[in-house]
């Protein structure tokens, strides 16, 4: 099994949802997340304190996918989520040595 | 009534108005998250519900005798259902009527909900307006009635030529609404979790807020139930203002000393204390004797929030620790304290006894009307929210929304909602389960 | 004029004051988070550039001719531009126009202030200044003056020996302003993702708290309109009070029936649908009146809100729902429910027909004005933020600030932020596209 | 005293009281989230200090003497320590005395708490408090005295048959406040990463809501400062509005000309440093002449708050730069702009010089006597925070609190809490070091 | 050494908190998080607008174990997070290459 | 590839980012996140309820790098991160099997 991580700009969620639920997908872990990287930050003005943030707004997604559909799913989000602006993102994948289901205890694929 | 009177309680009447929704964010901090909402709405029906009842006949049961000067010991006459010809601005005081007309329905409008913080996070919206609607037509109106009322059986007392001091409502809203929680939390039961999970303010600013706002509103309530501008009323608003300011200190330091720290829910919880103790006796004491009632009001009700956690109950935001501690502590100082228009002291066994019969009427009164109405309620509709509506929260179980969506996130809300739909479907369709 | 009508109105006037924030409030809350300070700015703009303007010209255009009884049907006269001469105290009757200038002030603030909720959320900031700047100039200050002005027009009006009620400022205000909004909506367009993209309140809390300060600013709003403290006045009060009762009980019982939840938006929006739907008319009406007026306008808001989904134009924030509906309510309500000094029923056709007439004219002129207004500025200046700067947040885009930071990080920031450079570089450096 | 005057006076001291939460909030908003709660608590210890000591001997130090005409240029005389006779109302005026003194009291709560914004975030809660019990006694108290006390010797300076303009406390409030604030942050040095770390507001809509409550009390303030409602009042409250709306205009137009962008922060900010300036000013000056008082302060004030990061003194929430400078403003302004009861011209070079003495008085004694006081108590108890609890935050240093509990995890806590002991444990267990 | 993943309900959290303890693990790391599965959301109204909001809150827990411990460790978060409805959540190991002691330096299994 | 995540003291985020940009890295994704371990929590007190609260505030950061730069970035984060107290945190590694930028679908150490 794999672990896909995709960190990607907020208003992109939807869409990427939609994508994996139409690929079969049916379920996923959310957090917020701020990046750093190529994509500007701004600059803050408080009472003639001009402050850099560079860090922006991002949402981090993980999904458990079964090996076989790992690369389909790579390329479902990636898709998903582009807007083609710089800050898009990151998609990574990570091996999993195994995966339950707290409910029922379930391992593996049927965990998903 | 004169202008500057009318002026002078009518801006009052605003003030206390403004206290409600003080209330409201003074309990909505200290609740959690998750049911903060329906804390606030508790507060905030308890307006619309006692606005039409005293329309309809809540004003006139309280207060029917006032007007013209029939009515019993316990109500008030019934000329005034509907506030029939209460609109006739060419009577003679028709002015004063109206005036305190709006006065005493904030009054009525804040004490039932004062009773919600002791039920908070845990009781169905809809049994709790129902409760309010019962609760202020057959414990408040009455009550409001024995103290104020024209013929009230309290009002009426006497004692060696001394009668009951409750200036702006130690017995009838403090005493009153602080006693109807204790019986009202005894049949609802604990939340779950009492005692175990921690259960932490979730704002403590808006409890800040909320207390600044109650504390504003206070001088209206206070230094206008003398619903005139005079001696009296500025006596009032100094006392008001220094009681609070001790009661404050006594609480920062009884909890310094008790646990260890200074918090600032302790000195919002000392203002409002301060408050409570200063309602009934501050037109009856001198600013050392105010700065006195604080200071005891403060470190009484300091200790008695924690009565909850010995003897088991659980009043969810101490509305027992804080209104009817306070209520009673300002009840019964006045009856030593007290002094006369000349600043002499008036004091004495006498006027303590009577202070204590109208302290235990009230008290005897609503707590056991109080208790019987929730029995009723509780084994009809139904009094508490399901376990999976508690612990999910009350705000999504009762008001099908969230209270904060602070989620820099690109569409500004929380990920993962989807489009509105625009209503056209089925009506009736049913989000919570209210 | 009397001290205490004086102590009355300024009060009021204060009391005027705070309702501009609490509007910024009760709108704020409910923006997404990433342009929350955007829609408080956007009212907290509206009360310098119109304090400005009053002082220079807006009150003379409105009020010019009620101290010196010239002036035509559709303005006042220029006699106090720059309120020449009206800081002269031993003029007689100096007092009442300083009094009178200082509380419809805050009218002149808060009636650009109400609009902006419709446009919440995708408007350039410069923009929005240059607007209303421009259109309390030749929209407020002039129906301003038709509705209260000495000589203004509907005013005038008579039919059967009737003249329009608008005590408060149905049409003047909310019914002005309301239609504006609609206006201007038009002219802008939809928010990106309307109907679409969810768009929940940031901060539910805080819409009360807008609401509540919004309640209480109100009676200074109504009451203080009678520009007196007397009978008229505690009625206004009391008035106000329990129509915003019933309504709070109206929109959450329609919400419950239609969407299946008491929702707390609903009942800080219940709320001022029956304030505003009392404005005009809660003088004239008795409380059993006043209770229906609420009650009607709680329904009818509720339902009103949804219209924007069906016809297709994004009223961000329901102006047009609650303002301009809740304003028609109470404007032609009240020409059925009237009752005179005496309390008795003095409504009727011609009273019906005269309200109808002022709400008409009010809307047709604001509509067409406010239209031709937003037209040009959109075609010369630009009315909307860019794409970007839309689904960026305007916080940063105008403001260049983010409304919380709740992070525990160490430095008490979000993590990322650089120290503050203090400023010693070229001037006019620029942070934000406004 | 008329029933208007006392109506009036009461509710506007009310409002001056809200005031003290106001400056909370707006000064809280500002700060870090892990020290929020303690801004807040430095102004409301505030209250509970500074009223108990009023009623001791603050009162009778300040206006001891504006009761019987006896006391000295410097100090009022002792006879109401304790507030000894004042509640007898049987005596003529004495309700003039005690609504003079209920009012008077909330400056005498404010003044101290407006210090509190420049040494925040890294001083001990209770050197804190000790400081400010010192500091009213043989500061405010005293100043208070000389500039409104009968026998004041400011109140008392003549020149060319002109004396001192400070209607509502330009020197003994704002300047006083504001260069004790520079005397104390001198002593007590910069709060640890000044310059360097970022130091973002928490909470911009509760800066604004604070700046909200003060503008609303403010109207008590300056108006109520008139102890009468007549064409003066009307005068300072019309003033007061318009000086406050250029501000805001002038703020934000500096801002966004040096640093492009019109700040939310900066809104607020001009607000209250208009506030400043009108409130020596507003009552001897005509509508045009309080907005060129605003518009001045607003721009100085922008640029003044710059300066600490210039000459490097650690100022954290410009208590210098907003009530220093804009007292200044005002105070020399009204020199030059001052028109007498018939709004005619009564400026000039005389008056311009009394301003000036009266400023700089009040600037040297408040100083040197502060850092003197700042001094002492810092090579006594220490007045600093140590290193570890600034880092941590004084929240949990001192009041072992979180202000804010956003965590929607089940039990509406952060996860980890664990379950509340009920302090059947030793007392004095200490759970933080103030 | 592995890092064990756990998306739990909320209110579960101090049960496995104390249930790790048990086990003698001493340290986790936890962060927010929304998750979307068969868990039902729920629906909102604002002014009469319904949204349908899928994601529920959860929390995620990683704790860092030795190779040996990291089978029993699962079984114990699964057993402690599990209340048996919909939406316990999953659990799931990766393996970890390296582990450092901030503080010291220290690294693999001394770094816990 | 490799996936670097830290668990550090929330105010050396900013040394962190300063010595990783030093080291040639431009691009990081930082996560709230609270942790339990040595370091003692504090108690609060709410109207004479004293609670312990035993997490405290973290900030996460996820790093991808190159194989080879792993190591030496491993180094740089802790140095970064060390104040010598308890409660300084973890560094751990993970192995990751893809990775991609989303605005090219560039994969691979061109992702980076
Ligand atoms: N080396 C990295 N490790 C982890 N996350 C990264 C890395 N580089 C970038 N990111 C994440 O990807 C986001 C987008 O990266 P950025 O360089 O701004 O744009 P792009 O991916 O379009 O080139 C960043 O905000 C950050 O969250
Ligand atoms: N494929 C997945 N990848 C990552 N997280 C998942 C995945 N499926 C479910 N989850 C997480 O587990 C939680 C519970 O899943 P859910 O399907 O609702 O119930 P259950 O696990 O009891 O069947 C989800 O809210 C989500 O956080
Ligand atoms: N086994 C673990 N798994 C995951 N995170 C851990 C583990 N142990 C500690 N941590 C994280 O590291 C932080 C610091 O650990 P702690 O034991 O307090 O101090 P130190 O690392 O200095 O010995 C914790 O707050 C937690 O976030």
């Amino acid at each position: 099994m794999k672990l896909i991580v995709a960190v990607i700009k907020p208003h992109r969620l939807d869409e990427v949802k939609e994508a994996l639920q139409a690929f079969g997908v049916h379920g996923l872990t959310v957090t917020e997340a701020s990046g750093y990287g190529r994509q500007r930050g701004h600059t803050e003005v408080y009472r003639g304190a001009e402050y850099t943030v560079d860090l922006v707004p991002k949402i981090r997604i993980e999904i458990l996918v079964e090996d076989d559909d790992a690369d389909q799913l790579l390329d479902v989000v990636v898709k998903a989520a582009r807007t083609g602006k710089i800050g898009d993102g990151k998609v990574w994948s990570l091996p999993v040595e195994t995966a339950i289901r707290v409910r029922t205890g379930e391992r593996g694929p049927d965990a998903l | 009534m004169e202008a500057a009177d009318i002026a002078f309680v009518v801006i009052c009447a605003a003030m206390v108005m403004l206290m409600t929704p003080g209330l409201a964010f003074f309990y909505g901090g200290m609740i959690r998250v998750k049911s903060a909402l329906n804390m606030l709405m508790m507060c905030f029906i308890a307006t619309g519900i006692s606005s039409v009842l005293w329309v309809l006949y809540g004003f006139t049961i309280a207060f029917g005798d006032s007007v013209n000067g029939e009515g019993n010991d316990f109500i008030g006459n019934f000329d005034y259902l509907g506030f029939s010809g209460l609109a006739d601005l060419t009577v003679e005081g028709s002015d004063a009527i109206l005036t305190f007309a709006v006065f005493q329905l904030m009054f009525a409008v804040l004490t039932p909900a004062l009773i919600s913080g002791a039920l908070a996070d845990r009781v169905k919206f809809s049994a709790w307006a129902v409760f309010i609607a019962l609760w202020v037509t057959i414990v408040y109106f009455p009550v409001a009635h024995w103290v104020w009322g024209e013929n009230g059986w309290i009002a009426g007392l006497e004692m060696d030529g001394n009668s009951v001091i409750d200036f702006a409502g130690g017995t009838a809203v403090h005493i009153n609404a602080g006693v109807a929680a204790l019986a009202a939390v005894l049949v609802i039961g604990k939340r779950i979790g009492f005692k175990k999970d921690p259960m932490r303010p979730h704002n403590l600013p808006m409890v800040l807020l909320g207390a600044a706002l109650l504390w504003f509103g206070w001088f209206g309530f206070n230094a206008g139930s003398e619903l005139a501008a005079n001696g009296t009323t500025a006596l009032m608003a100094l006392n008001t203002m220094v009681a609070t300011g001790t009661a404050v200190l006594g609480w920062l330091v009884y909890e310094r000393i008790r646990h260890g720290a200074y918090t600032t829910l302790g000195a919002a919880s000392g203002a409002i204390a301060g408050l409570v103790a200063i309602t009934p006796s501050g037109a009856n004491v001198n600013p050392l004797g105010a700065l006195l009632i604080g200071l005891v009001a403060g470190v009484v009700c300091a200790w008695a929030v924690s009565l909850k956690y010995k003897l088991g109950y659980d009043d969810s935001l101490d509305v027992v620790g804080v209104h009817l501690f306070g209520g009673i502590v300002g009840t019964l100082l006045v009856g030593f304290l007290a002094v006369d228009e000349a600043g002499e002291w008036a004091g004495g066994f006498s006027q303590f006894a009577l202070q204590a019969i109208a302290a235990g009427a009230v008290m005897a009164y609503s707590f056991v009307v109080t208790w019987i109405l929730a029995k009723i309620i509780a084994s009809t509709m139904g009094f508490r929210a399901t376990e999976e509506e508690e612990t999910g929260g009350l705000d999504l179980a009762y008001h099908a929304e969230t209270g904060y969506d602070f989620s820099q996130a690109g569409s500004g809300t929380t990920p993962g909602s989807t489009v509105p739909s625009t209503a056209d479907k089925a009506a009736g369709d049913k989000k919570v389960d209210a």
